[in-house]
């Protein structure tokens, strides 16, 4: 095929053709799982109280509130770490998922509301990759069957002209028509992610959800099954969201990028905007956060602390807020910004309760050099100060120690960090984009 | 804490199952054609007013869901009924025999998980080597051959050929040793272990044999395990890393066929029990099936069906006690 | 699965291989020294009850009633195993041939009731496969029915379901079985009744199994990209859910023929399974029992023939679970 | 310089399978120094594990150790030598496996792995692991121990470590059970810590917080690291002077710096144009065609022929071992296995290129033809 000789410059020609027409436009959508379905299930037995069971569904928010929207030919990337909802989302986006709330305007027609018959027969217009080349194709299935299996579905073309278009489409994505016989097992992870794909295209799709397509592959292979979509969407006049968990790979595939953490978008910019004038904190610790492949380039790693909250009970306001480094002070206690740093690091320490026991001038030096703040912000750090000193932790057992660093944490985070802005609103503003005229949407009160 | 919480969760998973056994005892025992005191006299030429008397008597003329509902009111006060051939309650009967399939039951685990384990670690360890092969072909022989016969085997062979062991009937040992003019503890203790030796070999070689299939399997994926890399990477021996590391994790699935098999083992207590001629709930099962003891019959089953129940509950909670990921309500 | 770099790393694509052809699966399995003689022992119990079988009906049909003929005066192996030998026919009790009183006339001597006790013994295969491969059968379906339906609906279906199958599960097979039968069938006990309740109290067993089954496939990613590609339910099911749950399932089937010949055997020797005069061996071994002292040999045969029956489709069960799973590697 | 702390010679590792051999690391040859992290990089299949596993001498069977020399500290972990009749043995002085055990395994040389949630028993208390491979391989006494326990769990980086000692793997994230596994490394004091793919299962920000971790440890205790991972970034990142592995051989060797600015292999130069780079946009990444062949039966010659841009007819001929190419400005040796290099006179120049090279009759190059060289 001629083709094969081109240089991949897919987004190159999407970009051009943007802002034509949106294909796919998503409003406050929101999907929760909740825990168990059954009989028995949500159960809860305490002992210590009465009744002693209770039944209750734990809500797992795992995507709370999203809104996007992708133009046609164009690839939006969506990013974040492992358990911020980026695979749900692709999901009910497709409505594999059942979506909690929100609509899904797709080419017009809300997906949201469509059921049984007519969201089937709308399939034949959207199509999925997935992650795992080993779980993705039925291995009792020749790839040929594979192939042709959304066709058939769809009621496309007689057996001939299938069998003639899989093969075509097998050399389109850089098997060999020959390969129309053989079973998944007698191919590489990269081959069996082009099989995906050419499934993926057999109806010839406007939209494809790749969810993480190239993560399990190694880095050469991941090479040649990008340059392959990146050709394909060219040639095809594709729509991609693109869920990866790797920046380099968005960075090189996407043109919009949309950063997720726990459920929610916290960023959503043009590409060279979002990496070179990231605005919301954990996109900046994101980027951080990656190792560069240049030694010369020693990057700031590790700017983060801490651990993912538990999308059961998210944090109020802004999701980030707990790990955020730069979470606006409360107001109505005048801090100062040295003041404001000090006694964050000090509220940290406490929660995680990373200094043994010492006595209170001593720890009040080491996390106050610069003395206590003054006023009601004082008085509570003195409070706390003085309930975990070793004075007072002296000669306890262990769980009543527990319970006296537990209190002086909650008294902290109630005082200070529950009184921030970042906890009691949830933040959406749009900020003036350096790179490109793209709207750029940062979740950030800091933008406020 | 934890572990409390789970009991109670188990428990309370366990009272649907328990409602639905006596339901299908219940619905099993009324499928008889016929109405039931017919049934219970198995043809015998009656006169029809007597029966109309024997079913007023023991409310056997009211609707079925009725009748369920006053059975099962009575089996919560500890009423299991009358049993009518016997004219006795059908608890007295069967507390009467509990006893001895319960020792049965029980030492026929003891004799599995003590040869089984060590089999099986032994197999593991020693993996497609002669002790692993051998242990392998024990389990398979094991698993194919019929307890019953086992147990005649065995009686051929120990009690008639030999006579060296008794080839009937259980010493209980919660009775006086006078009862059976034992000389003193020793001789009766002794006695006690003479006379269970053969039912139980012949009763827990099934159990064996399954457990150690279960064991090796699961010492040898535990043995492949990632944390005994690492384990043997810092230096540990490996006798520890076998009876610590290794073993530990490989207990889990052990401790569920345990509490799974015991359906089979109560099963086979009624073969062994014949075989043996104990009188233990097995046997008195088969009286009442062959007289068409009806209640009795029905009581039966339902204690047989709490004591699996039970039994589960028992290897739950000390699954749980062992596997930390357990909490109430993540099952499966 | 945890995609760790394996100490073997070789490539991506051919560490967890299986190859899913027909053809290479029953080499695979025939390759399996297990496995083959597991094969070579059901095939031979197999042939052996076939053979009774036509022998049995071919007389029948042939000749009429049974009672006139023997199968002996025409090929001589067999004698007929249900004819009672009239009065100074038969004589009762012959001890084997190897005994000094035996004679090859009755190679495994004869019953209390002057029947030839190896012909009784070769008759017995036809009892127990077919009874074995029905009542399997019937759990079977009905497990995979309860199974497929639970597990592919998930939710209430699947709670009420599952809670159902528990409470089954929770009373002894055996003891549900007597039950059943007795009850069912109005106190007469027969095999029939026997085989139905073997079917119907392992449906449980293969209801969990198969619902299991369903449950990890349906998780697995080509079933949610046939979803994606707008693949109807039912050929979801027919072509990704049941050909890949197929193959651990009849895995347990096999297996569990043993496990039900094992448990109609039981039955038989307490009386409630196959009655006399059919030649089954639990019910041999039932009659055998009261003679368990004076004559030792008619406990013996049929409890080799039940062993050696049930070890060839463990052996066979074993040996093709090891050829279709990759994850145990022995 | 010094005496390195750790030597391997020509280690050869194969794996005896029904398939055939496997030879999973060939021959492969290098040193780690006192104080410094060595990078062991490569792609699935390139025997990096394998390498890593053989300094222990825990290579499970199939596999086994066939030939090489790797001396710890100037003790022999692994040695043979010619006897009278011709046939190998082992060394004399070669440690016992007991020896291993006692004395190197955990308290010389500890080791971390790619999957934190594999590597602790779910049965045991974090603590309690972390206990027992103190006690054992610093002889201290169970209180002792448990003290010291907590105090490496502080020092890793654990919140509320006295609480967490008692609690389960379970109950830790990816990133603190990580953390748990460098606590154990760092708690018995070895010279050296290998540790294999430790950030591949974890996600960008904890994988930045681990890398921070290990830096600020190494510096404060001076352990030597041996670092495997198939993620140049990382590399570039944290590693002294690193090795790459392409199956089963080591093709490159060069301090860090020289790796990436002073290219002497070709795979080193395709694994670097293959990655997309998070720091700046590339239009056009370069994708190694092909894929790696099998162990069993590598391609003659330079194992990378087949996929190389630059093969000629003698790549096909000639096996190159690792040879210095260069020597950097600080003293350090840059090594590399291509006939390219003028050290092996091999004829390279003289010999006609390699068909593939030029044409494109394989559908895995989707670059245009003849386009070498960079973005």
């Amino acid at each position: 095929m001629s083709s094969f000789g081109e240089t991949p410059t897919g987004s190159d020609s999407s970009t051009a053709e943007r802002d034509s027409e949106t294909l796919l436009e998503v409003e406050g959508l929101k999907k929760h799982f909740t825990t168990g379905s059954g009989l028995l299930s949500g159960l809860r037995v305490d002992p210590g109280s009465f009744p002693p069971v209770r039944r209750e569904h734990e809500r797992v928010r795992a995507v709370d509130d999203v809104s996007f929207s992708i133009a046609r030919g164009e690839t939006l990337g969506l990013v974040g770490e492992s358990g911020c909802g980026k695979s749900t989302l692709g999901r009910t986006v497709l409505r594999l998922l059942e979506p909690t709330a929100g609509t899904i305007r797709f080419d017009g027609e809300d997906l949201a509301s469509l059921g049984g018959e007519a969201l089937r027969r709308k399939r034949a217009e959207m199509g999925m990759i997935f992650q795992d080349p080993h779980a993705s194709l039925n291995p009792r299935m020749t790839v040929g069957t594979i192939v042709e299996e959304p066709m058939v579905a769809h009621g496309m073309l007689d057996g001939e002209g299938r069998e003639a278009r899989a093969k075509s489409l097998l050399e389109d994505v850089g098997l060999e028509a020959h390969h129309y016989h053989r079973y998944p097992h007698e191919f590489s992870g990269g081959q069996r992610q082009r099989v995906n794909l050419a499934r993926a295209l057999s109806v010839d799709p406007d939209f494809v959800v790749c969810d993480e397509p190239v993560s399990a592959l190694d880095v050469s292979v991941q090479a040649q099954v990008l340059n392959t979509m990146a050709r394909l969407q060219a040639e095809f006049g594709l729509t991609y969201l693109f869920i990866a968990h790797d920046l380099s790979v968005i960075r090189h595939i996407a043109d919009r990028v949309a950063v997720m953490y726990l459920g929610t978008v916290v960023e959503l910019a043009e590409k060279e905007e979002l990496f070179e004038n990231p605005q919301h904190p954990y996109t900046q610790a994101l980027l951080e956060s990656i190792p560069v492949p240049d030694p010369r380039e020693s990057g700031t790693r590790g700017v983060l602390e801490g651990e993912v909250p538990s999308p059961v009970d998210p944090p109020s306001g802004c999701r980030f807020r707990t790990r955020c480094p730069v979470l606006i002070a409360p107001e109505g206690y005048g801090f100062g910004d040295a003041e404001w740093e000090a006694t964050r690091g000090f509220v940290r320490a406490v929660k995680r309760r990373t200094f043994e026991p010492a006595p209170a001038a001593e720890v009040r030096e080491r996390f106050f050099p610069e003395g206590v703040p003054d006023g009601e912000a004082g008085e509570l750090v003195e409070t706390a100060l003085s309930l975990v000193s070793a004075a007072e932790l002296e000669g306890l057992e262990e769980d009543a120690r527990t319970a006296r660093w537990h209190e002086a944490s909650e008294l902290l985070l109630e005082s200070f960090a529950e009184e921030s802005i970042c906890a009691r609103e949830r933040p959406h503003y749009e900020v003036d984009p350096v790179y490109g005229d793209g709207e750029h949407l940062a979740a950030c009160h800091r933008h406020r | 804490m934890r572990l409390l919480r789970y009991t109670l969760y188990r428990l309370l998973q366990a009272i649907p199952v328990l409602i639905g056994v006596t339901l299908i005892t219940f619905v099993l025992a009324n499928l008889a054609p016929g109405d039931p005191v017919r049934f219970m006299l198995h043809g015998q030429e009656v006169d029809e007013e007597l029966i109309r008397t024997v079913e007023r008597r023991y409310g056997l003329d009211r609707p079925l869901h009725e009748r369920y509902l006053v059975y099962m009111g009575g089996v919560l006060q500890g009423d299991f009924g009358h049993s009518i051939h016997r004219n006795r309650p059908v608890l007295d009967l069967m507390l009467a025999r509990i006893g001895p399939t319960l020792l049965l039951v029980v030492s026929a685990y003891a004799f599995a998980l003590a040869t089984a384990i060590p089999l099986g670690i032994l197999a593991a360890k020693r993996r497609n080597q002669p002790e692993d092969h051998v242990s392998r072909i024990v389990a398979l022989v094991g698993v194919s051959t019929p307890s019953f016969w086992i147990g005649i085997m065995l009686i051929l062979l120990f009690a008639v050929t030999l006579g060296w062991l008794p080839s009937s009937g259980l010493v209980y040992p919660w009775w006086p040793p006078e009862t059976y003019g034992h000389s003193g503890y020793g001789e009766h203790a002794l006695e006690t272990v003479r006379h269970l030796l053969l039912p139980m070999i012949a009763l827990g070689t099934l159990q064996m044999a399954t457990l150690m299939r279960v064991e090796r399997t699961q010492m040898i994926n535990s043995l492949q395990g990632e944390y005994v890399k690492l384990a043997r990477a810092y230096g540990v021996p490996e006798r520890t890393i076998l009876r610590k590391h290794a073993f530990r994790a490989a207990q889990l699935p052990i401790i569920t066929i345990v509490g799974l098999n015991l359906s089979t083992a109560l099963g086979g207590a009624v073969l062994i029990e014949y075989v043996f001629n104990i009188n233990g709930m097995g046997r008195l099962f088969l009286e009442a099936i062959q007289q068409l003891d009806y209640q009795l019959i029905m009581g039966i089953t339902i204690v047989i069906g709490t004591m699996f129940v039970v039994g589960v509950i028992i290897t739950d909670i000390s699954y749980a006690y062992i596997d930390p990921r357990v909490t109430y309500g993540e099952e499966e | 699965m945890a995609v760790g770099e394996s100490q073997l790393e070789t490539d991506t694509g051919s560490r967890t291989e299986v190859d899913y052809g027909w053809r290479h699966t029953v080499s695979t399995v025939m390759g399996d020294t297990t496995a083959r003689w597991g094969f070579y022992i059901v095939a031979f119990v197999f042939l052996v009850s076939a053979y009774t079988m036509v022998d049995s009906n071919l007389a029948r049909l042939t000749f009429g009633a049974f009672e006139d003929f023997t199968f002996a005066e025409w090929l001589p192996i067999f004698d007929h195993p249900e004819r009672i030998p009239p009065p100074g026919e038969g004589e009762s009790n012959v001890p084997p041939a190897f005994h000094a009183e035996g004679s090859m006339a009755n190679p495994l001597g004869t019953d209390p009731a002057g029947r030839d006790y190896f012909t009784r013994i070769v008759y017995g295969a036809q009892v127990s496969v077919s009874v074995g491969v029905v009542s399997t059968l019937i759990g079977f379906v009905g497990g995979t029915i309860i199974g497929a339906v639970s597990g592919f609906y998930g939710g209430k279906v699947d709670d009420a379901l599952m809670r159902a199958v528990e409470t089954v599960y929770a009373i002894p097979p055996l003891i549900l079985i007597i039950v059943f039968t007795v009850f069912v069938s109005g106190g007469s006990p027969d095999i029939i009744y026997a085989v139905f309740g073997v079917g119907i109290a392992f449906i449980p067993v293969f209801a969990r199994i198969i619902r299991s089954e369903v449950l990890s496939v349906r998780e697995m990613d080509y079933i949610e990209a046939a979803r994606a590609s707008g693949v109807k339910n039912r050929d979801i099911i027919r072509r990704h859910v049941i050909p890949n749950s197929f193959a651990p399932v009849l895995v347990y089937a096999t297996l569990q023929i043993g496990v039900t010949i094992l448990i109609v055997a039981g039955l038989s020797f307490l009386g409630y399974g196959a009655q006399p005069p059919t030649p089954d061996w639990g019910q041999m071994l039932s009659v055998s029992h009261g003679y368990m002292h004076s004559n030792v040999w008619l406990s013996i045969w049929p409890g080799v023939a039940i062993l050696l029956t049930i070890m060839g489709f463990n052996l066979f069960g074993d040996g093709l679970q090891d050829a279709l799973d990759p994850r145990i590697d022995d | 310089m010094t005496d390195p702390l750790l030597r391997v010679e020509n280690l050869t590792t194969q794996f005896f399978t029904e398939a055939g051999t496997v030879r999973a690391v060939d021959s492969i040859s290098f040193e780690v120094h006192e104080g410094e992290i060595v990078g062991l990089v490569g792609e699935s299949g390139a025997g990096k594990s394998v390498a890593s596993m053989s300094l222990l001498r825990l290579v499970e069977s199939p596999g086994e150790i066939v030939a090489g020399e790797i001396t710890y500290k100037g003790r022999t972990i692994f040695g043979l030598e010619e006897t009278a009749d011709g046939s190998l043995s082992e060394r004399p002085e070669m440690l016992s496996e007991e020896e291993m055990r006692r004395e190197i395994r955990g308290n010389e040389i500890a080791v971390i792995f790619q999957d934190p949630m594999e590597s602790l028993n779910p049965v045991f208390t974090v603590g309690g692991q972390l206990r027992e491979f103190i006690e054992l391989n610093r002889g201290l006494s169970k209180r002792v121990a448990r003290e010291e326990a907590i105090r490496m769990l502080r020092e890793v980086g654990i919140p509320d470590p006295e609480g967490r000692y008692e609690e389960y793997p379970h109950q830790f994230s990816g990133g603190m059970r990580q953390r748990v596994l460098i606590a154990m490394a760092l708690a018995c004091e070895p010279s050296l810590i290998i540790a294999d793919e430790p950030t591949t299962a974890l996600d960008v920000t904890v994988e930045g917080q681990i890398l921070d971790l290990v830096d600020d440890l190494q510096e404060k205790y001076g352990t030597s690291f041996i670092w495997v991972t198939h993620d140049l970034g990382v590399v570039a990142e944290i590693c002294d002077r690193v090795n790459v592995m392409y199956l089963g051989e080591i093709v490159e060797q060069a301090p860090v710096d020289d790796l990436f600015y002073e290219t002497a292999h070709p795979y080193t130069e395709a694994l670097l144009e293959s990655m997309p780079r998070p720091d700046l946009t590339v239009e056009e990444i370069q994708s190694i065609r092909g894929v790696m062949p099998s162990a069993i039966a590598p391609p003659s010659g330079c194992r990378f022929h087949p996929r190389c841009r630059y093969a000629r007819e003698a790549c096909k001929r000639v096996h190159p071992d690792p040879r210095r190419v260069a020597t950097s400005a600080d003293g350090e040796t840059h090594r590399a296995a291509c006939l390219r290099h003028d050290v092996f006179e091999s004829g390279y120049e003289a010999s006609a290129p390699l068909e593939h090279a030029t044409a494109l009759s394989d559908r895995e190059v989707e670059r245009p033809p003849g386009g070498e060289g960079g973005e």
